[in-house]
């Protein structure tokens, strides 16, 4: 077929930040996905709970101590989190690197207080559905926090060596941090769950 | 950050036409021999090898319903012992299912929605190269268990507690969740890609009234796929740890509860079936307006059907469960969804008749397999009212008649597009056109193959006969009508092969097609057959719903975007105004060994849950080396 | 695509080399055989025990059978149904022990082999172990004795049958090793 | 009376009477629900195949018509008729939903005493109990349940192990059995007759061979059929039936079957207390008959693999006492 130019593009950015980039659509997408599969458990767990006669059937409801903590270094980290980000769309490397090193830390901080959690329940995954149910919602949250976590490490070496000083890297360093409000934000619902419910 | 005011790079304005086309190809090609083939993240590469091996599991399905149709011939016979029988019907529909309609939709999409959108390459091309080798591991696991004699055997919705630690011995059951998850990711993985692409890669002037039916029906079936699978994602997990590790999902006397599975199941699995049927309405709406010379009749009103049917599409998975004794108030407002969502489907039906009525419709093989729809499909929603309604259901339930009826639905509404659909992009996809004599053999045995096999199902289903039987007693008196069925079902075969023998021999010997051997107004068209690595030399404009109809002799194109490095058009949601500029990336064995990687740790998993630990240590190592930067052009900024 | 199509055709055969190896442990582990011939099953009634009634030599069909019993998921099931249908949770719960013995505390007063534990249902022992020679089939009586096996095993057996679909008293099967205490 | 005395060849006639249709159909109505469905049923299915019929002649007539220039009001038109055809829709499954409601409520409306029956799956044969409401003691049977006439009728269903699905096509629609929850099916059988009904849902090797029958009697044979069951075995006659009895009792069979009134009180396998009083034997897989007990008893493997009668090994004249006593418990 022939070809008529009618439109240049020439002077195109190449940089697409925020919503004009495909990364940022796709983490939302994946977002989609696993907000989806948070909103199923916790389904699964309001499900069971309505057909229990008592709930938890037959142990105390969970120490309430290593959830607050894990929600309180969540909290926490959302604001070096924004900065990150804010940093990030300015290309403001030194400031970047500080602050992932800072996110890192939070994050592997975050999952001292999650490893007293899974005890706090007082229920075993193998106990019966409660416990299953609450082991696979702590399971299926701290997977998350593992993975952003990996990718944070990943993204802060990136960011200490040669390549790092590129718009690119830092529209990875906005949908990075984007992921780790959602991870933050999902704990929440969870977290009236696990300790709200059984309080009821 | 800083936008640079000397534009770097070399440009395909500043090239002539032969000089562009060589440095395109050379930029965005796939080197040949085995590197090539584990590292293209070429979307029509990845989609060809999808659709080609989704037909080669739909033809092994096939050959397992022959033969429990050999089974089933006469009363009593011993051909097969139940346990085979039991793992033959379970692989049948698993493999159908989660190896064939679902992967051949989407692989459909992934081949043309980047065409049709114009633009070079679907949004995350690693991704997708990662999501087929997936879906061929899942595919090889199931079918290498079944070699093994150890498939499942619990049928393809595994109802607990049959599937479930006590009554499910061995590995199978474990084998299906894990095969699902292996599906389910691959699908998840497609549905994103689809999505971005078509929300930000569209061509453009491509607004979202201007996108092709087709790309309408892809999107929705993607956001149908993100809502629906972590249903499954959840209800496959809770089943394996319920089996491996000891939990109580599903155990009513630990708290669990054996509905539960259903309620989960069915959230996925009936959504599932718009996931299929869905891509097949685009598939009808696009061969409708080209062999009808004439746009779709109702745009606006189809595209609305299409959103209501994926959303209604979540409110009726109750109707699988009307015989579990749930609560009336719940089984009446369940009917009423399922009933309601003959509305859309009827929508669109008129709308396509309204369309042939005055259009001049030419018939081509294509567009004969749209009329074996309308017929069988038809027919297959009036059995889906019937089963829709709670009383009729508790007669119909779980007999040959709902056999009958989802034959119907998925054969007539789903493969007979999608054969059509094979028949209609064949061309652009080799290159050559496929034989029209041949191609109406194909339908003529299909189709009369199909109604003699399937329509006495419902005969039978009312005569009492159950599904998933691997024998009858010779004193029901189903022993004519079976007998009937099974010739009937090699009729029906015999139209399958016809089907790949011609495709098989037009790959080869067929006549050269041209870029748009059907006049056809869509953008998929308006290059060559079949398309270069790059698509399209320059991004085409667009400034109407067709294209190439209302363009017809020059098409309007815009220039300025980089031939030395791979580079697309991102555009805005809505207007599709453009936005930024894009690289796409190149070539990559990591997606690959990704895959490997999730295989190992995933199949491990079913004999020690300690696998998920250790075999995420490879996975984060391929992970790490997938997306870290080396230096390419496509890095730059 | 030449060479796309022959390294398609070497992966396939390599994946029927790969399931050729790995056939013969799958197929022993998976298949489902719901029918001993009765000579076999007659066969498998000659165990050569000690003097003293502990241990001894397996008879050889069932050597010849490929173990069926201690390895074969659907078998291991049967046993399991077998130990509930029995009642032997009377006396021995599920596996913790009550008026009979623990069999998963690792301490078998006749000896942890297969030949000890089938004497042992076959026969019946002092102190109250009655003889189920008259109430099981030679081929059930293996069944059983595999399950237990299993039961009292230091490491999780993947062929073993998974929780049941009732109260639980005592960790799953699977859940290795056998001694840990109920919660 | 005939009915009970001869049941595989009552089977057999009954088979034949019904012709094509079968005696285990949806389209053959013996009983008030299934007459009820079946009252729904030939509508719907009339409306619909209209339907379709119209929708068929329009789609002929959009191909065959005389191809003209399109008239300028044809968007008009088209979009008038298919927002018609649309409403049409709206209106067909409208009255579709309220008569389908309208059925449920007719169907599920419970009398006051109804004639409770419990009925239990298991892999692979039903188990069936009629409970102990006057003193006179439960009577426990399997894979055949007798009813009266005209009398409404409450099965209570449950499971033993994993799903099964209660289905009776000509007396009602079917009833999941679902582990741990209780579910039941009302309805009362209009006409005398034995009817076939089959478990529904799949559950594993042998669901094909999980078969049952409906002996529908008058009232006054019901209750006589009751009285008769809630007698202990007969003692047996003859020194060869007497043989049988103490080899039932003595080798493995009476650790799975229980005979009232003998030694042989297994919980595990169906209650053969008044085994040959019953049209077949495991679960519809045979005709009872003498040579047909013999058969099952010396390979059950063979004929119903992987269900869980073992295979007993028996002498031939063990065999043969043992078939015969069965046989003689009426």
């Amino acid at each position: 077929m022939k070809q008529r130019i009618v439109l240049d593009l020439t002077e195109l950015t190449p940089n697409a930040m925020g919503s004009a980039s495909l990364t940022w659509w796709g983490t939302l997408a994946f977002m989609l996905i696993e907000g989806t599969g948070f909103v199923m458990m916790i389904a699964v767990y309001l499900y069971l709970a309505s057909l229990a006669p008592a709930w938890p059937p037959d142990s105390p409801p969970p120490d309430l101590g290593p959830g607050l903590w894990v929600t309180l270094i969540l909290l926490v980290s959302v604001v070096p989190n924004i900065l990150v980000s804010r940093w990030a769309g300015r290309g403001d490397l030194r400031r970047v690197r500080i602050g992932l090193v800072i996110m890192t830390l939070l994050g592997a901080v975050a999952l001292v207080p999650r490893i007293y959690e899974f005890p706090a329940m007082h229920v075993m995954w193998d106990s019966n559905a409660y416990g299953s149910v609450v082991w696979t919602l702590l399971g299926l949250h701290t997977t998350h926090i593992l993975t952003d976590l990996m990718d944070t490490v990943v993204l802060c070496a990136l960011m200490f060596t040669r390549r790092g000083d590129n718009p690119r890297r830092f529209g990875d360093v906005q949908d990075n941090a984007l992921y780790w409000n959602f991870v933050v934000l999902a704990w929440l619902p969870i977290l009236a769950c696990l300790y709200g419910v059984p309080r009821q | 950050m800083s936008s640079d005011a000397r534009p770097r790079g070399l440009r395909d304005h500043q090239l002539d036409d032969a000089a562009g086309a060589e440095a395109l190809e050379r930029t965005w090609r796939t080197p040949s021999g085995w590197r090539g083939f584990f590292t293209t993240v070429d979307h029509k590469i990845i989609g060809r090898r999808y659709i080609v091996t989704a037909f080669i599991f739909l033809a092994l399905g096939g050959i397992l319903g022959l033969v429990m149709r050999l089974q089933l011939a006469w009363p009593e016979a011993r051909y097969l012992d139940p346990d085979l029988y039991n793992q033959i019907f379970t692989m049948h529909g698993s493999n159908m299912m989660f190896l064939f309609a679902v992967p051949v939709m989407e692989a459909m999409g992934v081949y043309l929605v980047p065409l049709m959108v114009g633009t070079r390459n679907i949004a995350f091309p690693r991704l997708n190269a990662f999501s087929y080798w997936i879906y061929l591991a899942g595919g090889l696991l199931l079918w290498i268990s079944f070699a093994l004699g150890m498939a499942p055997d619990v049928g393809w919705f595994a109802y607990v507690p049959l599937s479930g630690p006590q009554y499910g011995a061995g590995k199978r059951a474990d084998i299906w969740a894990q095969m699902i998850t292996f599906t389910e990711l691959s699908a998840l993985a497609v549905a994103v890609e689809i999505v971005v692409t078509v929300l930000k890669q569209r061509a453009p002037g491509m607004s979202l009234d201007r996108m092709p039916l087709f790309v309408w029906t892809m999107l929705v079936t993607a956001f149908v796929i993100i809502l629906a699978m972590p249903a499954i994602m959840i209800a496959s997990t809770s089943l394996i740890l319920d089996r491996l590790v000891g939990t109580h999902f599903f155990n009513p006397a630990e708290g669990g509860d054996v509905l539960l599975w259903q309620h989960l199941f069915w959230f996925f699995g009936h959504p599932e079936v718009y996931i299929i049927f869905l891509p097949a309405v685009g598939m009808i709406s696009t061969i409708l307006a080209t062999f009808s010379r004439r746009p779709v009749f109702g745009y606006e009103p189809m595209v609305l059907a299409l959103v209501g049917t994926a959303l209604l599409a979540f409110g009726l998975w109750v109707h699988h469960m009307f015989t579990t004794g749930l609560p009336r108030v719940a089984e009446g407002f369940f009917t009423a969804s399922s009933m309601a969502i003959a509305v859309p489907s009827g929508l669109q039906i008129f709308c396509w008749i309204v369309t042939l009525w005055y259009g001049r419709p030419v018939y081509r093989t294509p567009l004969l397999y749209v009329l074996a729809f309308f017929f069988t499909f038809i027919i297959g929603g009036m059995t889906g009212v019937m089963v829709a309604s709670v009383p009729l259901d508790t007669q119909l339930h779980d007999t040959y008649f709902v056999v009958a009826h989802f034959h119907y639905v998925l054969i007539g509404g789903a493969v007979f597009p999608l054969l059509g659909a094979v028949h209609y992009w064949f061309p652009k996809i080799t290159g050559r056109m496929p034989s029209e004599r041949l191609g109406r053999w194909s339908v003529a045995l299909t189709f009369i193959g199909f109604n003699l096999t399937f329509f006495p199902m419902h005969l039978l289903g009312l005569q009492g006969m159950t599904r998933r039987i691997y024998t009858y007693q010779a004193e029901m008196g189903w022993g004519g009508l079976n007998l009937f069925v099974s010739l009937s079902a090699l009729v029906l075969a015999a139209g399958f092969l016809v089907f790949f023998v011609n495709l098989g021999r037009a790959a080869r010997h067929g006549e050269p097609a041209g870029d748009n051997p059907w006049g056809a107004p869509t953008l998929e068209w308006a290059t060559a057959s079949p398309p270069p690595p790059y698509n399209f030399a320059m991004i085409p404009v667009v400034r109407s719903a067709h294209p190439l109809w209302d363009d017809e002799e020059v098409l309007p194109v815009a220039s300025g975007l980089r031939v030395d490095r791979r580079e697309l058009l991102v555009t805005r949601v809505t207007d599709a105004r453009p936005e930024a500029r894009e690289s796409s990336p190149r070539n990559s064995i990591w997606p690959f060994w990704s895959a490997v990687a999730t295989t190992i740790m995933l199949i491990s998993s079913i004999f020690t849950p300690w696998a998920v630990v250790w075999g995420a240590v490879p996975i984060a190592i391929a992970l790490t080396f997938w997306f870290w930067p080396r230096g390419m052009p496509e890095e730059e900024s | 695509m030449r060479l796309g199509v022959r390294i398609k055709l070497g992966a396939r055969r390599m994946a029927i080399l790969t399931s050729a190896v790995l056939a013969l442990a799958a197929c022993e582990r998976e298949e489902r055989s719901t029918r001993v011939d009765p000579p076999v099953a007659a066969a498998l009634d000659a165990v050569a025990v000690m003097p003293n009634g502990i241990g001894g030599r397996p008879p050889e069909v069932h050597a010849a059978l490929g173990k069926p019993y201690r390895s074969n998921a659907y078998q291991l099931s049967q046993g399991k149904q077998l130990y509930e249908w029995f009642g032997c949770q009377s006396c021995h719960a599920d596996g913790q022990g009550g008026s009979g013995p623990s069999l998963i505390d690792g301490w078998w007063e006749y000896g942890p082999d297969l030949v000890s534990i089938y004497v042992s249902i076959r026969d019946g022992r002092p102190h109250g172990m009655p003889s189920f020679r008259n109430r099981l089939t030679n081929d059930q009586i293996w069944q059983l004795a595999g399950y237990i096996q299993v039961l009292g095993a230091y490491s999780a057996d993947t062929a073993a049958p998974s929780r049941s679909d009732r109260p639980q008293t005592r960790p799953a099967e699977n859940r290795a090793p056998a001694t840990m205490a109920p919660h | 009376m005939a009915t009970r005395r001869l049941p595989p060849l009552a089977l057999l006639a009954c088979a034949s009477a019904t012709g094509c249709s079968g005696w285990q159909s949806a389209l053959d109505a013996r009983g008030s629900g299934s007459r009820a469905l079946e009252a729904l049923f030939w509508p719907v299915t009339a409306a619909l195949a209209l339907v379709w019929l119209a929708v068929m002649l329009v789609l002929a007539a959009a191909l065959l018509r005389r191809r003209r220039p399109v008239p300028a009001q044809a968007a008009r038109r088209s979009e008038i008729a298919v927002w018609a055809a649309t409403l049409a829709t709206v209106l067909v499954i409208t009255v579709l939903t309220v008569a389908s409601h309208l059925t449920t409520r007719h169907i599920s409306r419970a009398a006051a005493d109804p004639l409770v029956i419990q009925v239990r799956g298991y892999q692979w044969w039903w188990q069936v109990t009629y409970p102990d409401s006057d003193g006179t003691g439960a009577v426990v049977t399997a894979n055949e349940i007798h009813l009266p006439v005209g009398r409404q009728v409450r099965l209570e269903l449950s499971s033993a192990d994993v799903i099964h699905s209660f289905w009776v096509p000509s007396l009602t629609g079917k009833q999941d059995m679902i582990p741990g929850r209780d579910n039941q099916l009302t309805f009362v059988a209009e006409t005398p007759g034995i009817l076939r009904g089959q478990c529904a849902e799949f559950c594993g090797l042998q669901h094909a061979h999980m078969a049952l029958l409906m002996v529908v009697e008058p009232p006054a044979e019901f209750e006589a059929w009751l009285a008769a069951q809630r007698q202990e075995a007969a003692p047996p006659a003859g020194p060869m039936l007497r043989d049988g009895q103490r080899i039932f009792e003595q080798r493995p069979c009476g650790a799975c079957h229980r005979v009232r009134g003998t030694a042989a009180a297994g919980e595990i396998g169906p209650d053969l207390t008044h085994f040959a009083s019953r049209g077949t034997l495991a679960a519809g897989v045979l005709p009872m008959t003498r040579g047909a007990i013999a058969a099952w008893i010396a390979d059950p493997q063979t004929i119903k693999p992987g269900n869980n009668m073992p295979l007993v090994p028996l002498a031939p004249d063990e065999l043969q006492a043992v078939s015969a006593w069965l046989a003689s418990l009426r």
